[in-house]
């Protein structure tokens, strides 16, 4: 495995802060407190964490639409998203972004993505800021399994190939693009052949299981951090909400959601099976489940009452510097 | 006379026309929704439910689900035009014009003109547009401007429902590529629209509103707040014609001009940025055609130099609001 | 084979034609007759033969900036293709369009196109015409090795898959992208196998041999025709001459080119090989030849001396109508 | 001073840049060439020729060779700028902006705004424009008109050979995305260029001609056209101030206005069809701006409406003549 007790319990805190994160936003956003389109990443917790425990320093992530979960995993500061989501002045994007645009680039998080596959291009582009500078950093794009039918997605996976970089294609089945399933979306039977038939190998993963996650990613990063170009991470787990808040998921089989939520728990999962990586007690999660929750009742409270951008903040950050004559 | 909301007036437009066509069809994301599933086929009808009951009427093969694939549904879309068939896409949002913009401006646009006037693509590209839902910099964009400067393309934006039903049909109708703009503020917004089948021409303007002392021009969502601004100037002594274009290509500058030549004075009023859009485009057609008349410099109300921010405090003073507009009229009255 | 000796004399008539077609050219651009971006398929004639003689009726091509051989291929009248190089406004396109626009949509022609990978998507929208309507035609589109890179050629196999339509992707592997050789732009080692992931037969052909396509074609538009969804046809053979007229060509290897004159010359094939498929004569296809080279001088003649456009042609065909107010 | 061609003098700067910083590469199909084949790697050098020599100088982890993939081309300039580099990407021709618009649009343009003003992307496109080589509808486009639309976006097209070089060293140098259209029909023509590199800052408009009676305004290649219309009215005694903005974003309207109030007419001449362009752009700023100065319309001269005809003798009735800007300067002083 090669997770210590420390990263057994910081990889269950990274989960749990995503899933009360999100089931915090969803009550919110029901209340009327968070504006826009929110896409909630509740259940889909293990692909991401597994993911970013094996990341640091300069490796980089790119994000979706439902980036709140990869952008936690990665260590963004959860009071100034949750800020964000208020569109307050002190969100970690002063409120300019929002749900669909989190990011803290100095801290490898090239932000979440409102475009479907607009990430994997400009991950190549880190991945090969990497090889150009002779670092062994990687670089992350996650895309889902929608996502991997737009074109700039084909073309970032072969352009990886072409120059060999690190760059790490994590996909995320969560079986449906919006209203449509994979099983129609995605023309072929065999997606993970699909993908590696752009000439790099995908591990595949059982997405309610962090320790399969994480053994997944270990390879395919190992697999680029080595020098031998990109890798794929196959992940598949279904999304315990609809596809944004608000969704009435007519496409969901009778008893979906229950069993999503009942059997396919990563949480629960990982509750279940720690004791086989290492000697974590129930009251240690127990613990960590009420800071996380506590910190996600500050960082509400937080975001709340904080200070709104004003209309003399609208027109800076547009440009770093303007020479004169800007318009 | 019915009430009906934008969407419900552009669906009963898509409804209409496919019962008495049958070289229509939409194609798009999730315009049924549900496909593969264990669900229901059909649950979506578009996510903002303009295309709703097309599939449970009209079958998979004139109401299609695609993959997220934007240039593929526009090359689909044109391909199908080419052959004799009259589809209507659907890009969910105008800010995706991103990911499928060669097969619009370079395919689409000039397959007429390259190929000598010898073919015809009568497809229609239906985009939610326009801020006002917090959506952020990649879902609240116009993009109408930048598709009005394409030869070969016609614009359309509907301010109310009631356009909205007798534009789309002219478009569907049309023999050239039409991409059909709809305000997605204004999707719930009702009023008097008419149970039978219409058609509006392009390049004829609308005037709700007719005075005498300014012209206004405003473009899709701003057309109400335009209105609204020159009612709350009424009581001021202040009247003013409203020009709502509808389509800014084909543009009808002759209405534009004659109320011009009447008032004197311009206001053009858009939530686009200000560079290259179509304030600009007007008021300099103003400027230079009714150069005599102008008593006042044309003022140009539109959002600043900036991506659209998420914040709604943010959104609300990036979108011109019914202040702005009025005094923007006031000041071409100094 | 299926080929009766009228099929044969055409197919080689057809081949000879482009041949003869694509060599005049370049004479006439070295001799400054011919302004713009032209690109030659001389080499390549039996793909788009081999393909096109399965085509009849409603069944439509597009093209790409190679255009001239798939045009005269599907029966673009060659006057007036020649005219259009020449920009004259008897060309086929009025002088408009030029040799990456040559079209004839009423016969089956939806056009060359200079953006790389731009027709695969619009191919995919005459197909799913052809299934609205329930007939049995397909839909043609021929792409290169580097045009296989691009988003759009990766959304137009999916898409066609998904919707089961009779769209043929002609993969012509001429063994570059300008300058650039498929070994490295396709990152992947085996084209056909990513092009099969994406779940639909690839056949594969010898470009050089003109039977070999025609058989290979014959499988792929017999399975689209049959509604068994698309099908690939991949070509392999290097085109005689550079990318554009006036390319310096440094990326041949040595003696590559005359190779592929002495060696892989489809007419000379042809002419070896047509007598195991039927009784065709030394002197049949001799008699051919003249017609052929006849037919291009006259199409020179008078594309030399056809009336140019003038001002008054500028701002027509723009739109077939444009209501009151138009710009 | 040695005398260079556009094309050479880019090259240089390339050179130059790269020598001294090396956070600096290129990026795009063919900029090297050759790679892959039996032959000689870098023997293309871009297909205008503008990377010659870079590959043999700075190997291949500086001069990059990519599939046919714009989107992913820019993406990867987006990425590598966002963590520290200065990519400069080539789109050989900026029509094909149409495949990769979103990376550009959505993405690198909006980064720093949509992230709060916390990040940056010194990332530099550049691309062959416009017309002039019957390089037809889908390779004579310009785009910049589109955008100088967009926020977030530097947009700059030289009209020479020495200003290509200093605004090109000030494009890789500055910290945001900046995109850089050359006027293929200029990479030939020539001027002097100093060896030593320099730099040339945005927003700062260059007045090739100064005169008294008309302002002039010309983008790009119609600058070297406006220069010999104005050339030629001389001997009737019409004199002209002529304005090269150089760069469109930043815009430098101060240098117009100024001219404009002391000639108090206008003529802006660009190759771009003319809705929502740059010369609507103008007109529509110093109209509003220079209201009382103006002493007649402003004037614009541009392509029609129509996408850009192949044919040699349609291509020149398309791109402004100096005949018509020569008309179009008398015309305003009627
Ligand atoms: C280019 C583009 N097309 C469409 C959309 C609208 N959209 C947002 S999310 C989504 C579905 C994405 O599905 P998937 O990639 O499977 O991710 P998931 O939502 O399941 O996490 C769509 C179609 C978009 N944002 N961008
Ligand atoms: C989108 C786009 N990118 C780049 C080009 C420039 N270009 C024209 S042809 C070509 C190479 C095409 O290679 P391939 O698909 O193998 O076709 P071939 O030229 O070999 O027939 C390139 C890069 C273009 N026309 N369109
Ligand atoms: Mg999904
Ligand atoms: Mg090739």
């Amino acid at each position: 495995m090669g997770l210590d007790k420390d990263g057994l319990l910081r990889a269950y805190r990274q989960m749990k802060t995503i899933r009360e994160f999100e089931e915090r936003t969803f009550t919110e956003i029901m209340n009327g407190q968070i504006a826009g389109f929110t896409h909630l990443y509740t259940g889909q917790e293990a692909n991401a964490v597994g993911v970013c425990e094996h990341l640091s320093g300069n490796d980089t992530i790119i994000s979706t639409h439902r980036g709140h979960g990869h952008c936690i995993a990665r260590g963004a500061d959860v009071k100034g998203m949750m800020a964000e989501l208020w569109g307050a002045a002190s969100g970690l994007c002063k409120g300019k972004g929002g749900s669909m645009h989190i990011a803290d680039v100095d801290n490898g998080i090239l932000g979440a993505n409102g475009i479907v596959a607009g990430g994997p291009p400009i991950s190549v582009g880190a991945a090969l800021a990497a090889k150009i500078r002779g670092r062994d950093n990687v670089s992350v794009s996650f895309s889902g399994d929608g996502s991997v039918n737009q074109g700039t997605c084909f073309e970032a996976m072969n352009l990886a190939v072409v120059l060999k970089v690190p760059a790490i294609f994590v996909i995320e089945n969560n079986y449906y693009s919006e209203h449509t399933s994979i099983n129609y979306a995605v023309g072929c039977d065999d997606l993970k052949a699909r993908t590696e038939g752009f000439g790099f190998p995908v591990f595949v993963a059982d997405g309610a299981d962090f320790f399969d996650v994480y053994r997944a990613a270990g390879e395919a990063i190992g697999h680029a951090r080595a020098g031998n170009g990109p890798a794929g991470i196959f992940c598949e787990q279904g999304r315990f909400q609809g596809h944004f808040v608000g969704d009435p998921q007519g496409y969901r089989g009778e008893g979906e959601l229950d069993n999503l939520r009942g059997e396919r728990d990563c949480l629960q999962h990982f509750r279940a099976r720690v004791g086989e990586y290492g000697d974590v007690s129930a009251e240690e999660l127990d613990t960590i489940d009420a800071e996380v929750l506590s910190l996600i009742d500050e960082a509400v409270a937080e975001a709340r009452t904080a200070p709104r951008p004003t209309a003399a903040d609208l027109d800076s950050d547009v440009y770093i510097n303007y020479a004169q004559g800007g318009a | 006379m019915p009430e009906k909301t934008m969407r419900d007036a552009i669906n009963e437009a898509l409804h209409q026309e496919m019962a008495v066509d049958d070289t229509v069809f939409v194609i798009g994301e999730d315009v049924a929704g549900g496909n593969g599933s264990d669900g229901t086929v059909g649950c979506a009808g578009g996510v903002f439910g303009v295309t709703a009951g097309l599939y449970e009427k009209f079958g998979p093969l004139r109401c299609i689900d695609t993959p997220i694939s934007e240039s593929a549904i526009v090359g689909a879309a044109a391909g199908a035009a080419l052959v004799g068939m009259r589809p209507v896409a659907e890009i969910m949002f105008s800010d995706f014009i991103g990911v499928c913009m060669d097969q619009i401006v370079n395919q689409m646009a000039k397959f007429r003109y390259m190929f000598g006037g010898k073919t015809r693509c009568p497809a229609v590209i239906r985009f939610a547009c326009g801020a006002g839902f917090s959506a952020a910099a990649q879902h609240s964009q116009t993009m109408y401007q930048m598709m009005t400067a394409v030869p070969g393309l016609k614009v359309v934006i509907p301010s109310n429902a009631y356009d909205a039903k007798g534009l789309l049909l002219s478009a569907i109708r049309d023999d050239d590529p039409v991409l059909f703009f709809e305000p997605k503020a204004l999707y719930q917004e009702a009023c008097e629209v008419p149970d039978e089948p219409y058609t509006i021409p392009f390049g004829e303007a609308a005037m709700p509103r007719e005075g005498d002392d300014v012209t206004v021009v405003a473009f899709g969502q701003m057309v109400g707040r335009a209105m609204a601004a020159i009612d709350g100037l009424e009581a001021q002594g202040i009247s003013c014609d409203l020009v709502d274009p509808r389509t800014t290509s084909p543009l009808d500058s002759e209405t534009i001009l004659e109320s011009v030549a009447a008032t004197g004075r311009l206001v053009v009023v858009d939530e686009s940025p200000p560079r290259c859009g179509l304030t600009a485009d007007i008021a300099a057609m103003v400027s230079e055609k009714a150069f005599r008349s102008l008593q006042a410099p044309v003022k140009q109300v539109c959002a600043p130099h900036t991506p659209v921010p998420f914040s709604p405090d943010l959104e609300a003073e990036y979108v011109p609001s019914i202040d702005k507009i009025q005094a923007a009229i006031r000041e071409t009255l100094q």
